[in-house]
């Protein structure tokens, strides 16, 4: 991976980071309402494996569903507003936190029923295999998903009919406030594979670059081989399950232990070690993803919310197959369209860091730092952040 | 126009818009090599490919699965349950996947699938297997919910539902299979939500449909050779509901029967009499009846099995009631 | 009598009877160590241990098939849906095996158990988190179910909904959960069946259980403003129906209307509707009116999610509507 | 096993097929309806491990189960009579083929969902650990039901929480039509007990002592250690899966191969030759058999249809918790009663061997006849019997 793409991800965890971690005031603030699943300690999942994604490949995921959604480039104005509730939301204002969806992108976003979307997933490996093209479909769940029967029976058919999909298990060891030990009667969560004959892999979900290694392979067995493969992340998510949970099932300790191997700290190190970037470069970014999360609170404030009429709307495809006289008697049909809605591009982010510092150039315009790895601010920062179930 | 059992309708729906589309494709248990546990895929496999005619394990759930997720990428599948006993089973697939991705997601995905199979009660294949869930189907928004009752409404609203861009749930009735009938010899389709009547009368108004609308019919004979002209009106869509169809008809007979062969307690009967009890108030001159089902789950024994059903003997009791016979 | 909470008067009655009978057992997704989702089992672990406590995988039509086989060979299993949305993944478990086996066995086997947990909307969950599905089980014979709009209701219906001999499906409401009532201190139950009038009036009859029929006492008190007195008639079970109790109250106001969280088509509702009109068919001044949630999915905006839910001004329009006014 | 034991398991065995044999006439002959699925081919399945359970054990299957309720030692007149409807029927006429149960006999029997009862099965061991007894649960059921979300979820719980549970695979290598190559991603059906980490057992279903020797280990380890087992019993059905399928799927030479290890006739070779029965015992035995079968004929032929007011009864249960005004307006529950309906004994079979033939001593009795093995007249009759899809 050249030095860009390096800088360009580790820019992607921070704004998720920072962006889930203003929501949480938000939250608390009462600006967000509903369940508020945070993606924070496990964003070198999304992001490695969302990073090897072609355009025209598809996602899939499950609730905790921020990451995934900034990881594949939608505006994270969108995401908030959404969040918010506001009619600019990347679903109008319909779905949610547990529902983002960006279809432009390829993005099927956010499932609220626990391995509910694993045979969706596998309808869209089918599909692929139907109009003989080589995407492939990313699907991401919990380890909790693991134990529904829809996991069986997906994977037992995407195995069967080699469906180009890769599964990939967030194994935050917990499900709530059940540890997988307590739900699933084989500590590998992986090895469930083994059941289906299925190619199965372990990875530290915590090392960004461990992840791209084993889901590009992964990618690579869906694209040329049409095969399916169960990836186990091991991952960490440092908040409660949602806003409402305080997490009392897991130990300070545990959580603390857990939070020093941070995969953007780590990430962090990494730039410095090995691409050289200087830490003022890190401290730049950071401050740059700050103000962008600004933007997309002052995106919010504008926004206005759903009009009651739209409560109508996006319910069905208006089509000519059905009799209208008898449909439109139900304002969901005569709200119906024949058109898919396109969530709308907005204009590019004005995010700027703040004026006494002026904007650096670029990453990559500029010649590696000189002076050596210096002791690291963000660390403190990110870690104040990390508290448990706030 | 040819004489078609019901069977060799929905089969032929299925093979012109096969071979019309190619994103159509069917799944499902013993679809292919078997040519369908009832049939109705008969010869499909052979023409279309094990791709397009795609034999499942028994996995409802991820059979619906499959139509949900490759409908989301464009495709137009046909899923179908061997019988919709077995659909409690990929429900979620239905009602919080194929449903409501559309509204979730603010108008950016569509679901173009159809669910297909037999519903309600074969011959003596007992509780688990002789089940109409109509009404919890058509309760879900977001859906379309059709049940025919000839071979012609079969195949022109088979057509549509395959062609029609939302999720549609088609309830075929096993006893109806081999039930004959005219159908167009050119390519035709019935829009979905359109109802028909049936057989024209001015005395009383009976709503049914599916099965329930062929007992009906028989009801209507025996009710005309005593002299009541009964009108039969089957609204083919559950959801839409054709409900002015149902309205003209009993502002005409001022009197009403809905029959149906699910259970009566909160069927859908219950929803069309609430309909005309509201929208046709000071029409009525009686009551509106139901006939349905027993309140119990279905018995295997023959005797009770007759027991159980609306018959049309049933139906005619029902109507002397709403004339004060 | 002292004052609780719906979530303390469903802890106790599941406490209280868990300590009189050691077959009682509670199981589901976070009932134990995490003390309830919604902290209904809070403490229960800790007093009964965790066999009569499981924790368990995500796993619906699993949690659902222990307490059926539990039930089977002797035990009073109650399995706790996280929520009834997701009670869709264990439908078959209880519409094909709880409320079957009695039947198919010819009465050899029974199945004495509750699932229970809230359903019907909470705050802001959307779509695929805020269903309400009563509709579906009453439909099905062999099942009871129960939905409490009180502490003093659900602790009382609990009760017998444990003791009880049949499969009992107990819908609460997560927006009740923090109501508080008065709950009698002795010993008591209140018989699975018997519906209660929540309000006396003479001018109109509202019909409804579970938040609804809270919704209703609050139009209930603006009306009485207007000087209408509205009557709330709370079947609180839902199958076995108190019918009587509704027409009684129908046959006095001569108006009907019927509240409900479910969507219109084929909601409980409607069954409702159906049995009035038919019973109490000439003291009806007024068509029957239902005011339900919007026939759409859930959305997830404040805006809308008020939009879309029967609220007390929807129902104060509906009653001036049945008075003409 | 000793030899009257073994004498008593050829007699069940080739009960259970000409009773068989014989619903297959009276399906021709429209005396029995619905659905009827024969065991013929697999009845050294049910009949070794069901020989094992004792009396307070439980057992439930899969709609196929006319072998196990015979094994378990139902009246088959009572279960003939269920067949052809009658109110004598062991479910008084309300179940048919696919539902036999015998609650005294432990037997919660035929289940019409594929994998449904697995779940059931997983809560009848849940209760037993519960009741803290040392009772265990058999579970039967198809090849075709392992790749139901039900096997996977009820796998997994009787693994992870150790339930009395014996799970066994008849795998007849046919789920209808579908060869288990074509619904399954792994084609020995045990190893899918490995995503569980439980034991797992492959055994010739064909072959009465090795099935007891696996089922009666795992039998042992659910009453000793509580621990569940996943068994495939390789097996094969005769028939067509049900009346109505001709059983085009399979060539004439494979049913036929098949049939040449029969259960049947390899029991009765080990009994010939290690018991030292003669061939007329074995005749004999049949012909009683038969005598039986006919028996259950003539017992439904003066069996009365179910009265129509039954067919309210059945399906609540009387209780004191239910308000009874309001209920009574439901036949359903008029009709309810508050006890449990227990099927009546019959008298005992009179079934006697047609006069020509004195009725033989029982084997036991008899010292072992003096010749050797003589040419087997049965196998000719069983495999004329055996035809496909008939
Ligand atoms: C079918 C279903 N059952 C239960 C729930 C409630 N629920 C929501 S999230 C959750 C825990 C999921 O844990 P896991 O899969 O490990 O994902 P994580 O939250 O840890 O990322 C549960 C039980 C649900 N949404 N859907
Ligand atoms: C949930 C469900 N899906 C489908 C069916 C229809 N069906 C009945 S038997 C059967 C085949 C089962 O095959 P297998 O499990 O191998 O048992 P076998 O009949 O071979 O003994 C199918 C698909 C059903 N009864 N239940
Ligand atoms: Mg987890
Ligand atoms: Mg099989």
């Amino acid at each position: 991976m050249d030095r860009d793409e390096a800088f360009r991800l580790y820019r992607q965890m921070l704004l998720i980071r920072r962006f889930e971690e203003r929501c949480a005031q938000l939250y608390v603030e009462g600006k967000i309402g509903g369940f508020l699943h945070l993606y924070i300690g496990q964003e070198a999942v999304g992001v490695g494996a969302i990073s090897l994604m072609r355009p025209d490949d598809y996602l899939i995921a499950y609730y905790r569903d921020h990451g995934y959604a900034i990881a594949r480039g939608t505006d994270p104005r969108a995401l908030l507003a959404e969040l918010c509730g506001k009619f600019t939301g990347i679903s109008r204002g319909k779905g949610g936190s547990m529902h983002f969806y960006d279809a432009p992108r390829g993005n099927f976003g956010g499932d609220g029923i626990v391995g509910g979307h694993l045979p969706v997933a596998a309808g869209m490996g089918y599909g692929i295999r139907l109009k003989q093209t080589d995407q492939v479909v990313l699907c991401f769940f919990g380890d909790g998903a693991i134990n529904e029967g829809a996991f069986h029976e997906a994977l037992n058919v995407s195995a069967l009919w080699d469906l180009p999909v890769v599964y990939i298990i967030e194994n935050n060891r917990y499900g709530m406030g059940t540890s997988i030990d307590r739900a699933s009667s084989v500590a590998d969560l992986y090895q469930r594979g083994s059941a289906y004959g299925i190619p199965r892999r372990e990875v530290n979900g915590m090392d960004l670059m461990a992840v791209r290694t084993v889901v590009g392979e992964a990618i690579e067995r869906a694209r040329k081989d049409k095969r399916p493969t169960l990836i186990e992340a091991e991952t960490y998510r440092y908040r409660g399950h949602s806003m409402s949970d305080p997490g009392k099932y897991r130990t300070k300790e545990e959580v603390e232990t857990m939070m020093k191997s941070d995969p953007i700290l780590a990430w962090a190190n990494r730039l410095r070690e090995q691409e050289r970037f200087a830490q003022d470069d890190l401290d730049l970014v950071d401050k740059e993803v700050l103000a962008q999360v600004e933007e997309c609170v002052a995106f919010v404030e504008q926004s206005p919310d759903p009009p009651v009429e739209s409560m109508y709307e996006d319910v069905y495809v208006r089509s000519p197959y059905i009799h209208m006289r008898a449909a439109e008697k139900d304002p969901a049909w005569r709200a119906a369209t024949r058109e898919d809605r396109v969530p709308e591009e907005l204009p590019p982010s004005q995010a700027r860091v703040p004026d006494e510092h002026p904007t650096a150039p670029p990453a990559s315009e500029r010649r590696p730092s000189e002076e050596g790895p210096a002791p690291d601010p963000t660390t403190a920062a990110l870690q104040a952040t990390a508290k448990v179930g706030s | 126009m040819a004489t078609l059992t019901m069977r060799e309708a929905l089969n032929q729906a299925m093979s012109e818009e096969m071979a019309r589309d190619p994103n159509v494709f069917i799944l499902g248990e013993e679809v292919g090599a078997y040519q369908g546990a009832y049939k109705i895929t008969q010869g499909l496999v052979a023409k279309f490919g094990d791709w397009r005619v795609r034999d499942t394990p028994i996995a409802e759930e991820v059979i619906a699965g499959i139509a949900v997720g490759a409908a989301f990428i464009g495709l137009r599948p046909i899923a179908e349950m061997m019988t919709f006993n077995f659909s409690l089973l990929a429900l979620d697939m239905i009602v919080n996947h194929a449903a409501k991705y559309r509204y979730m997601s603010g108008g950016q995905i569509r679901c173009p699938m159809v669910m297909r199979g037999p519903s309600g009660a074969a011959a003596q294949v007992a509780a688990q297997h002789s089940q109409a869930f109509e009404s919890w189907y058509a309760n879900c928004p977001g859906l379309v919910v059709v049940m025919p009752s000839t071979p012609r409404d079969a195949k022109g609203l088979l057509k549509s539902a395959i062609r029609d861009d939302n999720p549609v749930v088609f309830m075929e009735n096993e006893v109806l299979y081999n039930l004959k009938g005219e159908v167009p010899d050119e390519e035709f389709h019935i829009p979905l939500g359109l109802g028909e009547v049936k057989r024209e009368g001015k005395d009383v108004t009976l709503v049914a449909w599916s099965r329930s609308a062929v007992t009906c019919l028989a009801a209507a004979r025996q009710l005309a050779d005593e002299g009541v002209e009964a009108e039969v009106v089957d609204p083919r869509t559950l959801r839409p509901l054709d409900e002015d169809l149902i309205f003209e008809s009993v502002r005409k007979t001022g009197r009403c029967v809905v029959v149906e062969e699910g259970w009566p307690m909160a069927g859908f009967g219950a929803e069309i009499s609430d309909r005309v009890q509201r929208n046709c108030f000071d029409a009525l001159d009686a009551p509106i009846l139901r006939v349905t089902s027993a309140d119990v789950p279905m018995p295997y024994a023959k005797t009770l099995e007759t027991a159980y059903l609306p018959q049309p003997a049933k139906v005619v009791e029902a109507v002397h009631q709403v004339l004060y016979r």
